[in-house]
């Protein structure tokens, strides 16, 4: 977010601030399939701004008797700004995530954000490929949304186990991306197959754009086939987080910084604030 | 109108609410216009780089979480081109937070501080002291004394001290720092904690140890706070688990001049300007002027209250 | 069929855990099979009649409770005619718990203790030490050792210490008590603690400060329990905030032999079965034959996995 | 309670023990007046097994945010053993009771209990006499229906700042009591006023026990009438408590002990275990 985010003109003014408490209210919260919840809600102004690849830290309501006292960080799954509407995927993994899952129609979401480093389409960008597997087609999705809106062509490599465990398939395919289902089951969703997949494709049609979310293995074959062919590539990344504001170091990982003399370091950066996407290039698995 | 205003030593707050060292940053003026705060008190820093420790560095507890993240620091030059001239665009005055490995790194760290613009600096002393086995300053009177008084031979400007709340006797600590020059003590870091996760038997912070903060934090500190406040004339700044200003008007019976906000502000982001809505409204609906007054306000029980043996 | 037995030094108790001095009395078993626990321990009584502090003596806090009961004591006649042969109509060791003002005070009563029936004497050296300016024995290693000491030249039965928490270093203290003879640690007593009513500026406890027991705390006396198990080849007895069978679990891996649950029981008076019939259940799960096998198992992360770097 | 209360053959059977967390069934939870709701929930036996005086720690929901750590205690305001139920008469206080407010029909509540020493009616009493006021009207109820159960007249003088403010009448009068209603508004509610009350009550027909509860003033008043005319009496005390099973000590308050020599001495007793209950020339005040 910028540094500068406070217009002087405004300083004092609740509402003049990006990042806000959103006081969201719930239209639905239903599974869509065993394991994953689509939560949609009605949001106000500050946070429709949100771009693909940021997210929101969201209050959890007690699982039982547990409350559970940090936010859970979740990613924009689908800005509707024509319904005011925010859209959130998410699996329900533990106590936070249970707690979000009582929430139903007409009960408040307190949305902190948006907040994170989102995507960055370069200018101009013609093809766009994302490859996303399980939970990592949520953080996917608005970047097809803002990719073919933008002029560019989306192929959307969805991987799961089965075809059944598939998410958002339907969504990507109406927002205008191709959609191309690889499987466990089907035995399509290796390495190699996914490998020579891109080449198929890059040599069908030329990526200019990779992004993926949700799986070392994915985000290493596409570092290196973006190095290989001069690719640019970014990755959404997850790490535990206290604040998501960039104010308390909780949520590190190590990239590689190039100085200007070339000399590259490892270094810490926050998930939270330098990302949570993040170039390729520069992220250390 | 209630007067919010509070004095640590020369040095005049608009309203004793800060956030606690580490716990704030530029990110927070996306949320809310800093110039409401009484002070911005930045993240520890030293002279040197430093990563800090391997992830993971959270674990959330009960009412409470369990922080590990060493001391990151970006170095001084840093601190004294980019983050305080950030800070500078707020009506708030700016403490910094130094940390060093051996007493003379102290002083010598206060010194560049000087002309920097801010009012004071916060001694971070519950890091180790390497040249006294690894035990940290804030845990040694001796060492808690030398620093403080090398940081105010290097510099005019005031020095707090940041207690370590790890040790059998805080008054001891604190009558040390008074004894070395320090202007304010912030009473306190975060004490010593741990946990295990049952299913991967692993540590649940990278570090094995970490601090413990938050809510859960509050009636052990609120103690030491009030030894502290018994045990110097200093004045004494309240840091732990405050939440809201119940919290804080608490604090402040107890002994404090002001108060810290640490982890509330990554739960509710806006927790401090809140906090300063309700302390307004308590004090209009008690009929108390200046807040400053509720320091060390607290009453005992009588004998009779005593006598009559506290049935309700 | 998971084993649940432990031993503490010579004694063998049936399963882990017991309930925490102070915590346990006659009405429990109103509630339910006393020959369930692993072990029952008493409330610390003294040789002379105390009444113990004035009310109020408990607030409520955020997951916890301050309580300031003092040491009321019937003496040692009513402890040896009354309270023990109540107990012994279960299957269970009984460990009594003493406290006295002097070192000699409690050689003295341990020497009454040892026909009694009780397997053990836990010496509650959280109070003060009259002879040595009311500091708590506790919180001074060669009182501690002195303590630990007289009472093993007077009786023959095993003595645990019981730690106070409110020390800078607990593994000196610890060695202490081992150096004094103590056959195991209970770690720990109570921290600390105060708290204030913001409306009627008064204590919430009339002795003004009290300490902090249940959830809140386990954190802190994890990391104590730690240090202590590191420090001393004795078994340590976790005690502090544990609620059910994932805290015991967790007190285990961080090196405890056996728990106390304190607090808890006053929420839910069968927590402490339900945590025996749920550590079963873990072990079964995790295919653990013998709850022994989970002291001091805690992993700490790989050089690997710390240059992973703790990514998810 | 009996220390011996583990039958020695039903040794680690669940349902043997007087004391369990009931687990109730919500019947109804409604406001009576501005400030007082009547709490009705079906009881297991062992709950129902309680007696006057003795009463409840009841697991409190969360009040919004904060939970509540500790259990409160709540006296029995009537035993209906016929419906198996229980009521309870609760003024909205605090963070517990707000919480308690919250529980609806078909809402589980955990009523530890019964615990504490209830009243004792000395076996061929005639003439009960209650005063009470405010909540203190609560506890009392269930002795009104034991006492006419045991054959004795109960006149029960409820006092009360105005006459709205008044619970339980028609409950009282229906079990059989005779009812007086003091009130300050009336300015009949002064202790002298109350004291003329008694010795007329007395004349008219010889009052063999008095119980009171929930006013230090009332109390004083039974205390001197009591011992003036050689009349057994008892009253139903509070205080903070921790575990309402008589181990933790925090409930204590102080009481007159008279030793088999006769010396009188002042000492602790705990109001879960010793009482709530306790006679009267031993209550201190
Ligand atoms: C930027 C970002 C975006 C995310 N977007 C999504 C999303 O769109 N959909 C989705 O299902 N999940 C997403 N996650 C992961 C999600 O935050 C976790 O699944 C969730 O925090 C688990 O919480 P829990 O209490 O249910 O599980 P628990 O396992 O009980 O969590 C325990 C603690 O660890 C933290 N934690 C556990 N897993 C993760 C994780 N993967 N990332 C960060 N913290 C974690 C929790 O926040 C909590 O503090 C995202 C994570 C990040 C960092
Ligand atoms: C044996 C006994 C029987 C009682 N019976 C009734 C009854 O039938 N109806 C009724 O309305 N009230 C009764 N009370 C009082 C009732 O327990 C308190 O009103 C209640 O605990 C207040 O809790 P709170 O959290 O709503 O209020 P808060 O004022 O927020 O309570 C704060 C803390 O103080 C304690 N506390 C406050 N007031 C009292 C009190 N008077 N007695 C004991 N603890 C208190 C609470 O339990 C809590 O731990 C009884 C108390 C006792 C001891
Ligand atoms: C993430 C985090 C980082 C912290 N960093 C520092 C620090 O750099 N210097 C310091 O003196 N205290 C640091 N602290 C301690 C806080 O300033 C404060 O003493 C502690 O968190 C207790 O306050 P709280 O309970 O309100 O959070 C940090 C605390 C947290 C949670
Ligand atoms: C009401 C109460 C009374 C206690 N009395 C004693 C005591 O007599 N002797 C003692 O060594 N510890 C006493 N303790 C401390 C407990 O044994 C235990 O160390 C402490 O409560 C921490 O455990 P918990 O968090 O599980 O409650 C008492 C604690 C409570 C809450
Ligand atoms: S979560 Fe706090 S800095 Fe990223
Ligand atoms: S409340 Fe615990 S002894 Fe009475």
């Amino acid at each position: 977010m910028s540094l500068c985010a406070v217009k002087p003109d405004e300083a004092g003014a609740g509402d003049s601030f990006p990042v806000a408490e959103n006081l969201c209210t719930i239209v639905s919260n239903d599974w869509v399939n065993e394991e994953y919840r689509l939560l949609i809600v009605d949001a106000p102004a500050i946070a429709l701004a949100a771009k693909a690849g940021q997210f929101f830290h969201l209050m959890c309501p007690p699982d039982g008797e547990s409350g559970n006292f940090l936010r859970r960080p979740m990613s924009i799954h689908r800005i509707d700004r024509e319904q005011g509407q925010l859209h959130f995927l998410y699996k329900v993994q533990g106590s936070g995530t249970r707690g979000l899952a009582t929430l139903g129609q007409g009960d408040t979401l307190d949305a902190l954000g948006p907040v994170g480093q989102g995507f960055t389409l370069p200018r101009g960008t013609q093809h766009v490929v994302m490859i996303g597997r399980g939970v990592g087609l949520a953080t996917l999705a608005p970047l097809a949304q803002e990719a073919v809106a933008a002029g560019a062509k989306v192929t959307a490599i969805l991987s799961a186990r089965m075809a059944s465990l598939l998410m958002a398939e339907d969504a990507l395919r109406s927002d205008g991306a191709e959609v191309v289902i690889v499987t466990d089951d089907v035995g399509n969703s290796d390495t190699t197959s996914l490998e020579a997949l891109l080449r198929r494709v890059h040599a069908d049609r030329p990526i200019d754009f990779v992004a993926t979310c949700g799986s070392k293995r994915l985000t290493r074959l596409l570092q290196d086939f973006s190095t290989e062919f001069g690719i640019a590539g970014q990755v959404a990344l997850e790490q535990r987080m206290g604040c998501a504001l960039g104010m308390c170091f909780a949520c590190v990982m190590p990239f590689r910084n190039t100085a200007a003399d070339g000399t590259r370091t490892v270094g810490y950066r926050r998930v939270c604030w330098d990302g949570p996407v993040f170039n390729l290039e520069e992220t250390v698995l | 109108m209630t007067d919010l205003s509070v004095r640590i030593g020369d040095i005049t707050l608009a309203n004793p609410i800060m956030p606690g060292s580490g716990t704030l940053a530029e990110g927070m003026a996306d949320v809310f216009d800093l110039s409401r705060l009484g002070a911005i008190v930045t993240k520890t820093f030293t002279d040197d780089l430093r990563e800090g420790n391997a992830p993971p560095r959270v674990a959330e507890l009960q009412n409470s979480t369990l922080f590990s993240i060493g001391i990151p620091s970006k170095g001084t030059d840093y601190y004294l081109n980019k983050t305080v001239p950030f800070y500078q665009k707020f009506n708030t005055p700016i403490v910094a937070s130094i940390s060093a490995d051996t007493t003379e790194g102290f002083g010598a760290l206060a010194a560049k501080l000087s002309d920097s613009g801010v009012v004071a600096i916060e001694a971070n002393i519950s890091c180790p002291n390497l040249k006294k086995d690894g035990l940290a300053f804030g845990m040694d009177p001796v060492a808690t004394e030398e620093v403080i008084r090398a940081m105010k031979a290097a510099t005019h400007l005031p020095v707090w001290a940041k207690l370590s709340p790890n040790v059998g006797d805080i008054a001891v600590i604190a009558r040390a720092a008074e004894n070395g020059g320090a202007d304010a003590l912030v009473t306190a870091n975060a004490m010593l904690a741990m946990a295990i996760d049952i299913e991967t038997w692993q540590p649940r912070v990278a570090n094995l140890m970490g601090g413990i903060t938050g809510p859960a934090t509050k009636p052990v500190i609120m103690r030491m706070v009030y030894q502290c406040a018994q045990a110097v004339s200093i004045p004494v700044i309240g840091c732990g688990g405050v939440s809201n200003a119940a919290d804080a008007i608490e604090y402040m019976l107890a002994g404090a001049t002001a108060v810290q906000m640490g982890t509330q502000s990554f739960v509710q982001p806006t927790a401090m300007v809140k906090l300063l809505d309700d302390l307004t409204a308590y004090c209009e609906r008690r009929g108390i002027a200046k807040v400053s007054k509720l320091t060390g306000a607290m009453r005992m029980f009588s004998p009779e209250q005593l006598a009559r043996q506290g049935s309700l």
